[in-house]
């Protein structure tokens, strides 16, 4: 603690709490439940107390989150940050009083990090490299001169902004015409409007790039009202469930892995290895891959 | 003796057909593909929900009420038909009937609640849009549910005609909510509750009992709306309808139904769904950046009201010949 | 005469008793007059007879079983029809549609309009409202009108009991008079008449048997025969009243406003008259006839089209034409309302701030602040001079009874020294003793120098107050009568100058 | 004569008080951690932007109006504030007061639009909502801007006090609020329109422009909430304040201001403010999932209010002895 605050009785386990963006998105989800199931094979090592914010983009609430966090007095905070640089000012105030903290998902700003003398060990994928080879996946597919577009997350959003530059790097790779970028805030019916406008404005679309596998699912309903369906391929992001079904049914070409299930618990073995063992592990990038049909 | 409160009458459409008109024109000045059969295809395809959660919007406010639990109620309504097909092998017409009834169950408990307790609308609805985001999660575990063509009918064009069954439905629901509204006892009790809910109440209306009758309205109309997000969409997504409540009230409310009750018309909500629509649609095909769509949209809503102002006088005027 | 409503040893309290062990009987066919000074119950004891408040003890019968019904609409089941103190309509409904509100629909729950349409010219023409147009929306309407309105819709349903709660208030005496002959016509069918009312010659014209209430007691019943206006206004104030005289309250002075030309598009045309000060000018004109709207117009409630006000502060140089109240105000105009309660008071706050609503600038203090003590202090020497019954300053002025609201309406101008003062039926709602003060209070103002104009409907308010009286007709100014020697016929046939000769023609038989 | 209305005033607070009291015990008892210092310097630092845009939403609906965009204005204001401060290289008073001069505009505007021409402010506020959001979006270019220590001092905790500036001027904001209420006459003339817009037109106040006024106080005290979000997270973020409005409403409301005008309390939005942050503090320390999040917070919200019915008959009859 930072003060003479008398401490709570506690059970002497190390108290590890896990901030998500999000716990109303099956990528989050998962990320929780290998961290709970993890958690369950090692009661004895650890408690867990997971928390997420109610919307991917409030960064405030996040913010209070972590110093709720530190006002359980918790020994860990394993942190999927809501923006890169918003949340460096009180991870860094965990820090000071003495709390483990390891970054995952979405890498905080390395300069940033840097400018305030932090170290913060991160586990995680490279966003942009796993648009990047999904966008590649497809490329294969097209041909130099053909037209995509990209269906962007909430615009602010780092990993939106990652995603989206991953796809326009494999396009401009490949030498295929991005006619569009338009956001549709990580939303399935927003994207579905956006898709289907775009549909029609550019009747010689071959592919709509999404950055999330949501996104994927509302564009998918548009290909298939417009009757382009076979014409228009789509791609998405996260490899969510229903997405899997879209891919085996050839609704949808490809989406992006990032293990989810594992990421938390990357971080949370980086954590206690730092507690018990004092050791300052490196970051370590965590694979993404691409899912087509032919991997399912 | 001419009848001529009815030309006067605020649902009046003239305004809103001008605005629509407008947009129109200027989505079609500025892209060659707008003014074509696929676009109005598919803002064919897109209002159906919007539009029979407006109806029930209309109503709500009619009575002086508001609901803003519809986006999640929707969400709750379609994830739990995802659900029950999908994990629960249930066939589509039990799934509905089972989604059907979970929104009556959540506009009845609104209702009941705020009629009841005398609690406002805002609060309790506001409750509800928390309780049944929670129940979306909960049901299906804040994973999407994909269906495919199993709920496909419900959102494809039927052959030969080229709507969908569920826009068909949500225009029957239009035209049936407006005569409702405008023919039968049941519409002049909301009107009168809407204008002054204690002379309704000393004049023997069980007003509790009507406004308890609105919300549930409501709440199964939010529920049908989910059943066209979910033929549409093919997939039940528990994070669907957020802030669908604004983009409801905002059509309603273009449409001239006044947020204290008394008056209002389903057929110019109608008219206020198709401009939302359309500027949505157009602004997509135009690619305008995020921002500009922002701008532009929050215009559009404060304008179309604006106009909306001359409408009445206008219409007097010609009355008056 | 067979006894249809019997009351015995009926109680009731709010914050305070209002009603103390009432016995009262009313007969099938006759008309009842039920009087008493404002607060006195009168209203309190008609709602428990129709079911919108319940009694605290005592018993009831209605044609020999016991009467406790839970809701207005029981009681009107049982035959019970009460036209309220207050208005009770739907403006954004049509006016058929408000005529025939229980029964708007056929059994499939459809509207019927051609049935409605029918029934409710039939019901309209009743109270002398033939001309007007069923599927209007209320809204339209004057307040004279949505009373009669009221009546018909109670009229319509030949009820067995009909309680009506100051009918009359706004209405002109053509309209009375046409009213009188509906309830006689109803009483020779045997039903029975609750009446009340403020007006003294109305009871002795209508009345069979009078009840006055005092304090919540009922202090006598007599046949109205046996009693005379002199007599009933002893019993209810407990005292004797002195007799104010008819008209004058000295000499008018320089003009003080200039009215030429005015008009609005719809209501009334090309008004012109100059108001003196020290002078109380009267305004006569049948319901409709534009007397609320000139007065609006003049305040800058709803701006005028036409025409224009000078006024004596700039010597009628400049021509003007408020559009606001508040530019109005500046000028030294005030406007007490006709309908007290959608447009005139704060139901739900305190008398307190209902009277010093209009006086802020006087009772600021420093940084803006309201000087409490002297809004309490202001609120209480009115509440005295108008003898506002009340529980305490704070009192919120939905609890008092009508009459008393309509008291501290008249307070919050009479608070402020305006140079002009317009009131629109000042006296409405308000009983004699009431109404005398503030007959004294306006003329007192006028005294004072002030300029006074008061529309009313009732003539013998006119002619109490009044130096002049201008009449209106459809909207015109018709006459313009000295108050001391202008007879009522001559002032009636002014009021229908405008109007089509078979009016007239009517008018002359009344 | 007694004053009585004074005692009977809708602002007694007790059943607020209550329900935070209950909250703070039951999560008191579930959790070892809850009941420290350590938690509530949490939340004196979570609250202030919240609490001082209650305030302006508390007069806003105490005249009768709605004011949907105070959190897109907020971070708009936030927004200009960082880009003016990062890429600008404007000094913190100078770009502070830029902000505050745009929250008073957005405001502003707010306010003679839906005064003048009479729309409804749901309608005004709702286009607003949308076009400051752009707003923001257009001056960061959709990028987060860090600011880093240059804004901390607004939300660190001063020295020897725990509290942060942010806190007491929300404070102070809060009391003075509430004296203009109570005390003063601008407070009569708000509290006169909510009630009865007519009759307080027809006494000579000038409705419209004590309208557009309280706007204006609500586009400016969300901007000062947007000067505390920025001290509390050192970054100026396009995207926050989604969905602030309805916390902000609920917490209004929670605390006993009516929606249709005419009553209200600075102080109990303020008590409502805690519940509300109390709520959501001791849920993320219990670490409820988020569905029982969202269940827990709806139930709340309703149960909050319905306790509050039950309390002016209890303070009036307290008031009686
Ligand atoms: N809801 C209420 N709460 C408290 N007091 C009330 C309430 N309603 C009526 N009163 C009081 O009861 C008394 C009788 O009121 P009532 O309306 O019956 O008088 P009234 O004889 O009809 O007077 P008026 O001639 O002015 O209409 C008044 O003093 C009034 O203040
Ligand atoms: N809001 C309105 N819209 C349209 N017409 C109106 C409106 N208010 C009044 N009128 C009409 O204007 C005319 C003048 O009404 P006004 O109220 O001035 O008459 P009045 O002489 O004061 O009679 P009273 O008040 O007793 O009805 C009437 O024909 C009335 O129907
Ligand atoms: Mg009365
Ligand atoms: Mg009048």
């Amino acid at each position: 603690g930072d003060g003479g605050e008398p401490q709570p009785e506690s059970s002497g386990k190390p108290r590890v709490a896990l901030i998500m963006k999000s716990l109303a998105n099956e990528f989050f989800i998962n990320m929780a439940a290998g961290a709970r199931a993890h958690q369950a094979e090692h009661a004895d090592r650890y408690e867990l107390i997971v928390n997420g914010i109610k919307n991917e983009s409030d960064l405030a609430q996040q913010v209070a989150l972590v110093e709720q966090m530190m006002a359980s007095q918790v020994d860990v905070i394993v942190i999927a940050p809501a923006d890169s640089q918003g949340l460096l000012p009180v991870a860094r105030r965990a820090v000071e009083q003495g709390i483990v903290v390891v970054n995952i998902d979405n890498r905080f700003d390395e300069k940033a990090l840097a400018t305030m003398d932090l170290r913060i060990p991160f586990v995680g994928p490279d966003n942009r490299e796993g648009a990047y080879r999904v966008g590649l996946a497809l490329a294969e597919t097209l041909e130099p001169g053909d037209e995509v577009a990209i269906i962007g997350g909430i615009p602010s959003a780092f990993n939106a902004r990652q995603r989206a530059a991953g796809f326009r790097d494999a396009m401009a790779e490949a030498g295929i015409a991005v006619v569009t970028e338009q956001a549709a805030d990580w939303e399935q019916a927003k994207a579905a409007t956006v898709a289907a406008a775009i549909l029609n404005e550019n009747p010689a679309l071959d592919a709509l790039l999404c950055a999330n596998d949501s996104m994927a699912l509302g564009a998918v309903a548009a290909v298939r009202q417009a009757g382009r369906r076979g014409g228009v391929s789509v791609v998405g992001f996260d490899n969510i469930s229903a997405a899997r079904g879209l891919i085996a049914g050839g609704d949808m070409f490809a989406t992006a892995e990032q293990y989810g299930h594992q990421l938390a618990v990357f971080g949370i073995e980086y954590a206690l290895q730092v507690l018990e063992e004092g050791t300052d592990p490196a970051d370590r990038k965590t694979p993404v891959d691409v899912i087509t049909a032919a991997q399912l | 003796m001419l009848p001529r409160s009815d030309i006067r009458l605020p649902w009046n459409s003239l305004g809103l057909v001008v605005v629509l008109g407008l947009l129109v024109l200027l989505f079609s000045l500025q892209s060659d593909y707008f003014f074509t059969g696929a676009t109005f295809r598919t803002l064919a395809n897109q209002i159906p929900a919007l539009t029979v959660i407006a109806v029930g919007m209309t109503y709500v406010l009619l009575v002086a009420g508001i609901d803003l639990s519809v986006g999640s109620v929707m969400a709750l309504c379609a994830a739990l038909m995802g659900v029950l097909m999908v994990d629960g092998g249930w066939p589509l017409p039990a799934a509905l009937v089972a989604g059907l009834a979970a929104g009556l169950a959540c506009g009845l408990t609104n209702g009941v609640i705020s009629a009841h307790w005398r609690i406002p609308s805002f609060v309790v609805t506001l409750g509800m849009l928390e309780i049944a985001r929670g129940g979306a999660y909960l049901v299906t575990d804040s994973q999407t549910r994909y269906l495919g063509a199993a709920v496909g009918a419900i959102g494809d064009p039927l052959p030969g005609l080229g709507l969908s069954p569920a826009l068909l439905v949500a225009l029957v629901v239009v035209a049936v909510a407006q005569f409702l509204l405008l023919r039968t006892v049941f519409g002049r009790y909301l009107v009168a509750i809407g204008t002054n809910e204690e002379a309704a109440r000393l004049s023997g209306i069980n007003t509790g009992r009507w406004k308890a009758l609105v919300f549930a309205i409501a709440g199964l109309l939010a529920a049908l709306g989910g059943v066209f997000q979910l033929g549409y969409l093919q997939s039940a997504d528990p994070n669907a309808g957020i802030g669908l409540e604004l983009s409801a009230i905002a059509a309603v409310v273009i449409g001239g139904t006044s947020l204290s009750g008394g008056r209002g018309s389903v057929v110019n909500s109608f008219l206020g769904v198709l401009i939302i629509a359309v500027m949505q649609t157009g602004l997509a095909q135009l690619g305008v950046s995020e921002p500009g769509k922002r701008i532009i949209t929050g215009a559009v809503i404060i304008i179309a009201v604006l106009l909306d102002q001359y409408r009445e006088p206008l219409a007097a005027r010609l009355a008056r010949r | 005469m067979e006894t249809l409503l019997s009351v015995r040893g009926l109680h009731k309290a709010f914050a305070a008793p209002v009603l103390r062990g009432i016995d009262f009987t009313v007969r099938r066919g006759e008309i009842h007059a039920l009087m008493g000074s404002n607060g006195a119950g009168k209203s309190t004891l008609c709602n428990i007879i129709a079911g919108l408040l319940a009694a605290d003890a005592g018993a009831l019968t209605l044609g020999g079983r016991p009467h406790r019904p839970r809701s207005l609409r029981e009681a009107e089941a049982l035959g019970v029809r009460m036209v309220m103190q207050e208005l009770n309509l739907f403006p954004t409904l049509s006016i058929a549609e408000n005529l025939c509100f229980q029964r708007l629909g056929n059994g499939l729950g459809l509207l019927s309009r051609r049935r409605l349409a029918a029934r409710a010219e039939k019901a309209l023409a009743r109270v002398g409202l033939a001309g007007l147009n069923p599927s209007l929306p209320v809204a339209r309407l004057g307040v004279g009108q949505r009373q009669l309105l009221e009546i018909a819709r109670a009229l319509a349903d030949e009820p067995a009991l009909l309680i009506l709660d100051e009918p009359t208030a706004s209405l002109t005496d053509p309209q009375i008079h046409r009213l009188f002959g509906e309830l006689r016509r109803l009483r020779e069918a045997g039903a029975g008449i609750i009446y009340i009312s403020h007006r003294m010659d109305e009871i002795c014209q209508i009345a069979d048997r009078v009840s006055v209430l005092r304090d919540g007691e009922l202090v006598a019943t007599a046949a109205a025969a046996d009693l005379d206006s002199d007599r009933i206004v002893e019993l209810m104030a407990g005292a004797p009243l002195e007799r104010p005289a008819r008209g004058a309250s000295g000499r008018a002075g320089a003009p003080l406003l200039r009215v030429e030309g005015l008009g609005r598009d719809g209501a009334f045309a090309d008004v012109s008259f100059t108001l003196h000060a020290g002078e109380v000018l009267g305004i006569a004109g049948l319901i409709g006839a534009g007397r609320t709207e000139l007065l609006r117009a003049i305040f800058g409630a709803d701006p005028a089209d036409r025409g224009s006000l000078r006024l004596a502060t700039d010597g009628f140089a400049t021509a003007r034409r408020f559009r606001r109240p508040a530019d109005a105000m500046a000028a030294g105009i005030g406007l007490v309302v006709e309908d007290r309660r959608d447009q005139g008071l704060l139901l739900p706050l305190g008398i307190d701030r209902n009277i010093s609503l209009a006086s802020y600038r006087s009772l600021q203090g420093p940084l803006g602040l309201v000087k409490r003590s002297a809004e309490t202090a202001l609120a209480a020497r009115y509440c005295d001079a108008l003898a506002v019954r009340c529980a305490g300053t704070g009192q919120p002025v939905r609890e008092l009874s009508g009459g008393n609201q309509q008291k501290v309406l008249i307070a919050r101008w009479l608070a402020r020294d305006f140079p002009v003062l317009l009131f629109d039926e000042p006296g409405r709602g308000v009983d004699a003793s009431a109404k005398a003060r503030i007959h004294h209070l306006i003329r007192e103002a006028a005294r004072a120098g002030r300029g006074v104009v008061v529309v009313s409907s009732e003539n013998d308010e006119l002619f109490a107050v009044s130096d002049r009286i201008l009449a209106l007709s459809r909207g015109r100014v018709a006459g313009d009568f000295d108050a001391a020697t202008v007879t009522e016929e001559a002032l009636l046939a002014a009021c229908f100058r405008h109007h089509g000769r078979e009016e007239q023609n009517r008018a002359a038989t009344l």
